[in-house]
């Protein structure tokens, strides 16, 4: 095992599925010579040259419609969206071609693309700078969609999505590039399966779903809460279409109290959509309300103070649990 | 302004830019010839069948005819080699019978049954064959545009020689797509045929209010992209039109744009009584423009074909278009069984279940 | 009292707040010659002329970004999209613009724009031109998102919609357009607040949640049910952002059990987001677990067989309650 | 490479399309040109100040300066009534200042402060004010494009003599919004004024390889627009440049495409090291090119101006920056209070409480 961080993480899967398979290339803007707005590219271009790394100009829906016309001819291209923002002007590309060909063709397309895409606010970015609306996409059948939270789940699951034979949201955190943790060693070949959430902690009081940058935190309010003798299971999803209800709801029977966590939007959102599944599959097993920690329902300020109010923290997570669990002696008695 | 706009298409008849061949019949032999004519009045028939089931309730939804266009589809479909791409909208029904899928899995697409080019599940607009390298059928306005951008690039990524020959309207043309595919199709100097199908209308709209410049022409050179105006009635002149922005495309030295100027017979859809028109200008292009009667004419003053000889290729035609009604008739519904089939290549649905099969398997 | 079809009532609602104000106009793709795809313009051209029905090219984003910048100067616009599915095209400036102009610029601007939208399948229209993805929208704070069933609501809502200074997403049904109904008579003004739902049938046993189309299969479903000795509450939302969240939290104080049903896709959409709501203010009022009906989770297919599948139908809404709904005997022993 | 393109930008200095009061000082008087000094110096030096601020970490997230590109701002404004209105990207700190913006506000959104323009809920990309008609602040690359048609639409429905003009960079010219929004405003002849500030690149990518063309001439005319190259480093031919398109514009002749040449002097974000150009063209733009040392250097020759009074203006500039930074320093933050306001106008959220006003507004 090395540590490495995301972004080195995410370009040792880019390169190499592209030094394993021909067919794979990439494209977006300012991927190649620039190597990427957050340098996840970087010094592919200089490996791969010109053809197998193509920057391209600004215009979000040929690149996508340019990566499904390649991926029908055969090619397995990884497009770069600069951030999940801009993926609205391909939005029509992405929902109504790529996710429906395979359906409304008769089965007969393929589309083995990746459109990998960072978002996520914290870093002042502004009201259209910091979206995470990856719910757009995960309601739509025909694509997946994933969103890992660790170095070791994107360049696996980066090396899966690629590998696999359907169009892949690929959702990054731009925060997250600078994390860092483990990963197996240079040629030790391993990939993370799309359909898999992962426990990433246990525990017997609470289960905290949870995916992309806000494991890290919920990993955190875990620590927080262990201090106060309550523990709590950390569910990671890291793929939200298809979503892996086995290993939440078995969580779920076991702690029988569930806060659901996440970054966007409340409404008609991820999380909601998780709460409802809970609900419908679990419904006898739940001891209280599912608590949900969101981001606040506004446009992302700018403002430092503002921005941090909009953002779900550790200590709204704790405050979820909180409400929920019982207090210590009471949480036992009733065990 | 009827009147003027028949006058308009006439004009670009005269082989301006259009390539010369058009004058000694591009080279072909009678049979060649016979067998385009042959084409567009497959293409015509079939359309006529399928208007008459859409009227007996057996299509649904929207039904977009190609009657009167037949010419800008064989002609430009018969420059291609087998292994060349075509992308195309709603309007393409006569596109994939050309590409080679034989017109029952076509009918019977339009009849939503299980022996349709797409199982059923496509419809009138979404006509697909992987084998003959038909990429559909695209019902948003434009997004095939962009798509055979793609296609041009898979294709000069692979080395390969084929071409990505698109269909599309003149309203196509005012979507962002048409801006970003031509623009990167161009510097990226990819082998693709843009042929915009000019008829006039995209639905109600017409052409001069839709459009800031009286032809496509500086649309083209705005991409640095050659441009051929032509006579979309006229099939010989739509073959050696693709043939050129082929050839320079297999050569190497990217797009090309191709105006073609035509006109649909019938409504934008079985739904449209076409009240933006008028009956005159209609009746005018029938009259005057029908691409069938035109190149039957040609072949007639060049004494290459007779009457019979049409009369021959109707019959065979209808021969086929009835084969294909009957087949479509005759073909099995899907069943409920096949609903959640291919929404994903690997079968799967939205919750992985890892445990319960049982469970549906959405 | 008049009846009329909910086509006939969005024309007039247009046609009495263009009179009303000058500042009102109308674009979109063949409105005004061609009268609409579905008619709902028809006439409008001939009686306001050129000046305020404005006949686009075919170019989503540009109409869109017309009404914004036009708002922006004072005018009230009433886009038509000519269906939802073409909305795609415009979502970056509904999402990323008309959402956020308000907040991110101090509230300063005002975008007092109407975004009519038809959408909806059951007409063999296939994959491209059935969806009803009115999630994508209510998901998004700073957008208001209303679905009228009836044709009295369709006029009242869409005259608020019209005086409201905020950009509001008009989603109408493609299949409700011959539906008729009583509509006050001419000069009689009313409006519909964009903001409350209607309970549109009183019940005892179950509360159906539910808009546009559905409402109206819901109605059959009741009927139904009725024969059988359930008496179900029928809740209409008619505005799914903002929810009229006491309405349904009322009723389901008093019947204690619901089924939400809506005709989009089921994950991450509308109806999982009521239920998360529901379950979250009233878990203790709920005997069962809450039902959902929605359409399946495909791209929808054109085949009628197939799409009739796929479609949700009243006998799903039967299912669903009877699923929830102990059997007549003992529902009335357990009141 | 980088000494051509420097060239290239020279060349069209020459006045070729550009007109021709820019030799005469285009009738402004001494103290009107000293002005336009005065605005250069003013958002030269309140950039400085926002990148010194930006590494104090007074400013967060983006920041992109306009320096090297004040000749095209100052020129183009100054061109203006203040009615006009201004539509601009997340470039705009300048243009936002020539609006008639307090500095003091501009800087105090860039500190996120509650006395900025946008209330400090904007930032860096998101400057706006309704009451001297600056549009903001769009961070989509060519939103603005296709909202400016829109304002152009408004003023032109209210019979206003007003005008619209856009501002954006080489790059928003790729993108859709650029295509739909210059035919539509072509079409209905809206009083807009595209102004495209091509500084060569758009953030790495060089124009050259975006473009299939060498200018946005062959761009202007597929719409049917007039265009005019002008030197954007000149601020008396931007000047004239936007008087002739918004003269235009007023008469009801319709839009006008301007392609101003210009450089950025720093990397497109105070995070990007600009690895993908030569410190040598830098330095050649920076030494040859600066356009507030050209405009000195011709005020100079003339003898309309001599160094003193720049070196007023430029005291002058640098207290009113400074005076700014000191105000925004001192401004509040906004409360968490604020952090509901204005989602909506009317105050509204999420849920419709009826009965429970106590309960989150959401
Ligand atoms: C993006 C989008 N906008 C609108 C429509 C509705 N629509 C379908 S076909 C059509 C007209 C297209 O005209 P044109 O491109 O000229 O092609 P034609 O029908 O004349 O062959 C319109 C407006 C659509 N399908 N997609
Ligand atoms: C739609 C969209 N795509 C990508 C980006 C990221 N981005 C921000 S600025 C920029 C470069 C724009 O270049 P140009 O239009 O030339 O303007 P300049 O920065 O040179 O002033 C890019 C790619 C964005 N903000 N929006
Ligand atoms: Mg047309
Ligand atoms: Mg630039």
């Amino acid at each position: 095992m090395r540590v490495l961080t995301y972004r080195d993480a995410l370009r040792e899967a880019i390169r190499e599925e592209m030094l394993r398979d021909e067919r794979v290339y990439i494209l977006g803007e300012d991927i190649a010579g620039y190597g990427g707005t957050y340098s996840v590219t970087k010094g592919l271009f200089e490996e791969f040259g010109e053809k197998r790394v193509r920057d391209t100009p600004l215009a979000e829906e040929v690149i996508i419609g340019t990566a499904i016309g390649s991926a029908l001819t055969g090619l397995r291209p990884i497009a770069e969206l600069m951030t999940m923002n801009f993926s609205l002007l391909a939005s029509d590309q992405i929902i109504n071609s790529a996710a429906k060909f395979s359906y409304m063709f008769g089965g007969q397309p393929r589309i083995p693309m990746v459109i990998r895409m960072p978002g996520g606010g914290g870093a002042q970015r502004g009201a259209q700078h910091s979206q995470f609306f990856e719910t757009l996409y995960a309601h739509v059948p025909g694509l997946k969609v994933v969103m890992p939270a660790t170095p070791y789940d994107a360049k696996g699951m980066l090396k899966s999505a690629v590998r696999d034979d359907d169009p892949v949201i690929f959702v990054e955190h731009e925060l997250l590039y600078n994390v860092k943790g483990d990963v197996p060693d240079e040629g030790v070949e391993y990939t993370v399966p799309l359909n898999r959430g992962e426990r990433r902690r246990e525990g017997s009081d609470v289960t905290l779903v949870t995916f992309s940058r806000m494991v890290h935190i919920c990993m955190q309010a875990a620590e927080e809460l262990a201090k106060t003798g309550i523990e709590a299971e950390v569910i990671d999803l890291r793929s939200i279409r298809p979503i892996d209800l086995d290993l939440v709801l078995d969580s779920v029977r076991k702690t029988n109290r569930v806060v659901v966590a996440e970054e966007g939007w409340k409404y008609y959102g991820t999380g909601q959509g998780v709460v409802a599944l809970i609900y419908e599959y679990a419904f006898d097993y739940l001891d209280a309300p599912i608590g949900q920690v969101t981001g606040k329902d506004v446009p992302m300020p700018y403002s430092k103070p503002l921005e941090q109010a909009a953002l779900p923290t550790r200590d709204d997570v704790i405050a979820a649990v909180k409400a929920i669990v019982p207090a210590l002696g009471a949480a036992t008695a009733a065990r | 302004m009827a009147v003027r706009d028949v006058r308009q298409a006439r004009e670009v008849r005269q082989p301006a830019q259009a390539p010369s061949e058009t004058q000694d019949f591009g080279g072909l032999s009678r049979e060649q010839l016979l067998d385009l004519h042959y084409q567009m009045e497959v293409l015509r028939l079939f359309e006529e069948k399928a208007a008459e089931a859409y009227t007996l309730g057996k299509i649904g939804g929207f039904l977009h005819l190609y009657i009167g266009q037949e010419a800008s589809g064989v002609g430009a479909i018969s420059a291609l080699a087998p292994s060349d791409y075509v992308v195309s909208s709603y309007r393409e029904h006569g596109h994939a019978i050309l590409k080679g899928i034989a017109p029952r899995e076509v009918m019977a697409e339009l009849y939503g049954k299980a022996t349709g080019c797409s199982k059923g599940r496509g419809g009138s607009m979404h006509m697909y064959s992987a084998e003959h390298r038909l990429i559909g059928g695209q019902a948003i306005v434009g997004a095939q545009i962009v798509i055979s951008t793609g296609i041009g690039f898979g294709i000069s990524y692979q080395g390969l020689k084929d071409v990505a020959l698109t269909f599309f309207g003149d309203g196509a043309v005012d979507e962002g797509a048409f801006h970003e595919g031509l623009n990167l199709s161009s510097v990226w100097k990819l082998p693709v045929v843009f042929l915009c199908e000019n008829n006039m209308y995209s639905m109600g709209m017409s052409v001069s209010k839709a459009w800031s410049v009286p032809s496509l022409e500086p649309r083209a050179a705005a991409y640095g992209v050659p441009y051929i105006s032509v006579d979309g009635m006229d099939v010989l002149a739509m073959r050696a039109a693709v043939s050129q922005a082929a050839e320079r495309a297999r050569r190497g030295e990217g797009p090309t744009l191709i105006e073609a100027h035509t006109y649909r017979f019938r409504g934008h859809s079985m739904a449209d009584p076409a009240r933006y028109r008028t009956r005159d200008e209609e009746s005018q292009w029938k009259a005057n423009r029908d691409p069938i009667v035109l190149f039957e004419q040609r072949l007639r003053e060049a004494e290459l074909a007779r009457d019979e000889d049409f009369k021959a290729n109707e019959e065979k035609a209808a021969a086929v278009v009835e084969d294909a009604a009957r087949f479509a008739d005759e073909s099995p519904f899907p069943t409920e069984d096949d609903l959640y089939s291919d929404v994903l290549q690997d079968g799967s649905g939205a919750i992985a279940w890892r445990n319960k099969p049982s469970t549906p398997r959405e």
